[in-house]
């Protein structure tokens, strides 16, 4: 079997379910003849055709509002944002409507829509192409937020957003598109969208990142490790509702943790992280747990970018400050 | 000064239709819809939506509701919106919509939960597959384009009927992006939806005039490559023969088309509003002399189709649906804190069991 | 000296600048001859004529998007939002380019902006018109964002906000808007925009909260101390940027804490403010922070708000518990 | 089936205006402005543009600059619209603008900076109250129309000179809320602001008659009810007529206008498009046949103003202008990592000093 990127199990993923549910609809900017920016559509309006493969006007309002109408008539609207950076002004759809109109009608309609963007940093583009704002997304009741970090978790999680019966903001770390290639069966097979992964176990810290900074969180674990530092790395991958669980499960033989985000610090995911892990494993903890984030500043021209986001240096001094700290505590 | 010689591309024409004038006399032949029983059932419906709204305003004041938005002086448009859809065609409203929802089979109490606090209400028992009410001004036209959408690609790939989308909108909403993109994308993919607005004068304190430089807002339709009309708002059968051409144009693969009927706010924007501070009592007055229930019942009494006798029946026959309607939403008791749970997801995620219990210990 | 109500606060706040700047332009949906929905610009178009007090077409990514321009050519806009809930729209032009001219033209052009909003819930409103969704503010870099919970932070906070060289979402928490009335002298007396306040002093437990929920807290505070535990309670005012300052001062004497809001849960301000006593003040801390919120679902209609928002017996609830942990720790 | 009788209530007429055909003969008498100085001007501006341009995608494929959108096709616009502004003027742009920037005084290596991946790019040293570029599409419109508003506010109130807007953006911006929003608030307030459209028949791969069904992008003014016309945008006469026209009345009190000018994207997208995926080869190169600089040099031969002495002798000046942009782009050391926090506020927030010191710290 052939070895495919993320970007291609993305690909891959769409096929399967626009061939096995006719309800299943690709629409956004350039999807069709140009198969999407990055080419997450490569060939599927050839495959589907127009009518299901479609390329919309450009008005991102729309590609959100459009997708509220369809899904309430049943159908599966699967709907690409060129850059994350340009989902802004779907928001107030995505926020206002889609996540509530099963709960608006106590169930009558429903929004079984996903919402595909490309997003993070790190690939030298121009303004606003480097945006990662999954923290606004999180915030937003009766959504669900997932991020794969994978080939086989793109394919396996898309798949689950498209069949999930509510709407999901799906995440794709561009920087990643093409930087492993893995075997994914086209096997039809979703993975759940409430648990985590863990990509490496550990005994010593627990380090919980997703998306593209999982390359750099991998690597410091690896460089830790070089060291005797033996990390646990989790992928919670759905983002809300989070799994703390497995964090927790984790925090049991580490007591110390660090997350990590391209995001911005303030008001970031991380900061739930370290709540949850506060109101659920305070006791556990020997150490406060470290954030290794982007800046508390806008994401910079790309010659700035690698002083923005969070490199393995940023993460392994996190962790030994935490291990050192744990260690005054008796760890 | 140089003038520039310039070479002429396209024009655009916008007319407006009317068939009742102020006096209630008929200006042009009735279209063939507008039969006694019609015309009788259409002013059972606007009367019907006066009283909806009145009491609905009465109940606020007293506390037994909250904000409402009511529809007084335009009652011809909800009437004959609903009057010109199909059953199985799908209507996306705008909040200030009781005639039209009425049409629709959307139950009076539905809509006293629904500005009484009660999501229930947007569970319509008929109408289901009609979208629910919607606040944020003009989304709903972009949802209507969505449902457009749905019903073409079902119709043509999924063996369902043809079938049409209608959404409503009021001035302030043709100000909107939303209202741009979506009549733009329903002429681009020649989506079977119509855009009715109710231009009422008003967005809340701003005059149609403050809205835009147009002359009409029919004309707004030319910025889509999409056919535009003005109708006299306060016309039930005016409206309702516009919108059952753009149906007919939208069901048979015409495309889209635009409405602008023309009325006026006869009441305050909401039970929250004070008109007072804004308009002028003579325009207010002047307003009063073109609205669409009298203008019916004169045309109707000068046709011998009704008369006294008949209003008191009605009056009596309407005056039981109220009521019951109104007994149907006072009995309604309170729903569960829960339930603010049960519908956000298909199904709650096991991350946010430890909330739904704490409510369910009275939080 | 009359008596004021944080409405009139504004009012007089945003009079005082027009009177002293002409640069001010107050502009909004209904905020010319009908003052504001909710009277906030009462009188001042009468007052400063229409060319200063201007009521817009409805259109709030217009308003948002006018606001840029307006302030690069050296005005100095505030702009009503007519509720949060119509907010989103105008979310692109306040993240993509009002939190981002001065930083993407290296100074050359600034954004001295207020953006406005009433917010929050309880007051009995149609959906839409209770939401209190500052933390996806909170995220954006660039902004400062201000929420007041008295008339007179309300006049001071809003002359520094509309003084500020830089954009400022200000949030006026509409439950209080007419709660409580205070003398509030038109000394055009700025407060700072980086600074907590301690409304309340007590040496048991930390609370913080801001805008209408501080009505619950300080009451909370008031039942607790009958029963002999005393509640410092903090208002940050200014929730970006955050003074944590005079959150771990207060940890200092009472080693626990709790903070309360209104908005949803998840991802939350309240996690922020966790993470950053987490990072600052671990050691201090006997117990772990608790977050009283709102829940992670919809703000219900308004049958069922009551049930949504934050209340006294939940925040007493919480400060006991924390009390019970940090005993169990030996406090 | 009954006919309904409208009454007529407005007319719209949209038309275009050329002074230079496709084969660089003139097509009516040129404008005052067009003299022989001015035209040879625009020239030297216009094939400035194109190498500046060209240099930006060689140096891209080589990794000396990031993503590049060339405006490749379509110098006549942006020269034409930087010609017809007073320098006082304020412009908006979109990103594919070189030529009016060029025109505006923003330098060479300031255009390259920002591609390269600096903001120091944007901080003009000359047109210092012109916007930055804009990427996200068509939100600068609505920029421009706030400046519009300041410009005509201190005009009026703080004794300043009448000065105009200028924003520009492509045909997909035409499809965008913020689009529309922009021109119906210009057309009501009756804002000094002047909307250009490079209308290039593309979005990235979307076709124009896929954008809307509108015959024309111009006629979208109808929808602000503002003035609308349609340029050849290959005929930089043309252009610089109708935005200098619109200037004029937009800086008399006279209003906003709308001007979508027709031209060509003779290129990929940007350096990351390959246009070969989307576009036939016939279509490219019937394009060609209609670019706005043969065209002009044609007509200057023919004017017996232009010849290849002055051909030879303009490349010479221009490659030496361009080497120094390269050059100066080339040797400006990279910035500071802590420049990220040096504008983000005029003064760095207390909150923020640890963050920016860890950086100061490298990282
Ligand atoms: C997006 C948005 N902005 C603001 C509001 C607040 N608001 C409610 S109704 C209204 C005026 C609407 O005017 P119009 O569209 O003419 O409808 P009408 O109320 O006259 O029926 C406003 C501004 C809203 N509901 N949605
Ligand atoms: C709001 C927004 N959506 C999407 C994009 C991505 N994008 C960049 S250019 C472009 C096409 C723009 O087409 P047009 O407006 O015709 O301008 P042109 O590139 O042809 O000059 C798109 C979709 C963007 N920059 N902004
Ligand atoms: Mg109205
Ligand atoms: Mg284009």
């Amino acid at each position: 079997m052939a070895e495919i990127t993320l970007v291609q199990a993305v690909t891959q993923a769409l096929a399967h379910e626009m061939q096995a549910d006719p309800r299943v609809i690709v629409y956004g900017e350039d999807v069709g003849i140009n198969g999407g920016v990055f080419r997450a559509t490569e060939g599927l309006q050839e495959r589907f055709g127009g009518a299901r493969v479609i390329d919309t006007p450009l008005a991102e309002t729309m590609i959100a509002g459009i997708a509220v109408g369809m899904a309430a008539q049943g159908l599966r609207p699967v709907a690409e944002f060129q850059f994350m950076g340009f989902i802004y002004p779907a928001l107030d759809h995505i926020l206002s409507h889609a996540s509530r109109f099963r709960n608006r009608t106590r169930g009558r309609l429903s929004c079984p829509i996903v919402y595909r963007a490309p997003y993070g940093g790190g690939i030298h583009a121009p303004e606003h192409h480097s945006e990662s704002t999954e923290a606004l997304f999180a915030h937003i009741p009766g959504l669900r937020l997932v991020v794969p970090s994978s080939p086989a978790r793109a394919y396996g999680l898309l798949l689950a957003a498209i069949r999930d019966p509510d709407p999901v903001i799906f995440l794709e770390p561009k920087r990643i598109y093409r930087a492993v290639r893995q075997e994914v069966p086209d096997s039809g097979q979703a993975l759940p969208l409430d648990r985590a992964f863990v990509l490496r176990e550990g005994g010593d810290i627990t380090l919980i990142a997703w998306g593209a900074a999982l390359k750099e969180t991998l690597e410091a674990a690896e460089q830790l490790a070089a060291e005797g530092i033996q990390a646990e790395v989790i992928d919670p991958a759905t983002l809300k509702p989070l799994d703390i669980h497995t964090v927790i499960d984790s925090l049991e033989k580490t007591h110390c943790c660090v997350v990590v985000h391209e995001a911005a610090r303030f008001c970031g995911l991380g900061a739930e992280v370290v709540a949850q892990v506060n109101e659920y494993a305070f006791d556990l903890l020997k150490a406060p747990v470290q954030r290794v984030t982007g800046y508390d500043t806008v994401m910079p021209y790309y010659q700035l970018e690698d002083k923005y986001l969070p490199g393995v240096t940023r993460i392994v001094t996190a962790v030994k400050e935490v291990r050192d700290y744990a260690k005054g505590r008796g760890l | 000064m140089h003038k520039p010689r310039m070479q002429p591309l396209a024009s655009f024409d916008i007319a407006s239709l009317q068939y009742l004038d102020e006096r209630g006399q008929t200006t042009q032949t009735l279209p063939d819809f507008a039969t006694p029983d019609a015309l009788v059932a259409h002013y059972r419906q606007m009367t019907l939506t006066r009283m909806v709204d009145g009491r609905a305003v009465k109940m606020q004041r007293t506390g037994q509701l909250g904000t409402y938005p009511s529809s007084l002086g335009q009652e011809a448009i909800g009437v004959g919106v609903g009057a010109a859809m199909g059953g199985e065609d799908v209507y996306c409203p705008n909040y200030r919509e009781t005639g039209a929802l009425l049409e629709r089979g959307v139950a009076i109490e539905e809509i006293y939960a629904i500005w009484g606090g009660d999501e229930r209400g947007q569970n319509f028992r008929h109408a289901r597959e009609d979208l629910p009410l919607s606040v944020p001004i003009a989304t709903q036209i972009l949802h209507g384009a969505g449902v457009a959408f749905a019903l073409k690609y079902k119709n043509a790939h999924l063996n369902e009927p043809a079938r049409v989308a209608v959404a409503s909108g009021g001035d302030g909403a043709t100000s909107r992006g939303d209202f741009y993109e979506a009549i733009n994308l329903a002429g681009e993919w020649k989506l079977p939806l119509v855009v009715v607005i109710n231009n009422n004068q008003w967005a809340i304190s701003l005059p149609r005039s403050e809205q835009t430089a147009c002359k009409t807002l029919a004309q707004k339709a030319i910025a889509a490559g999409i056919p535009g009309l003005q109708v006299d708002g306060n016309d039930v059968i005016a409206v309702r023969q516009a919108v059952a051409e753009a149906v007919g144009l939208a069901r048979n693969g015409g495309g889209p088309s635009l409405i602008e009927a023309v009325s006026y706010r006869l009441c305050d924007h909401t039970t929250a509003d004070d008109a007072s501070r804004y308009q002028s009592k003579e325009t207010l007055r002047d307003a009063w002399s073109r609205e669409p229930l009298v203008r019916l019942r004169t045309y109707l009494d000068s046709a011998g189709l009704w008369g006294d006798n008949q209003e008191e029946e009605l009056q009596r026959e309407l005056t039981q649906t109220l009521e019951k309607g109104v007994r149907n939403y006072k009995e309604t008791p309170k729903d569960a804190a829960t339930a603010m749970f049960d519908h956000l997801y298909a199904a709650l995620p096991e991350a946010f069991l430890e909330q739904y219990q704490q409510l369910q210990g009275g939080g």
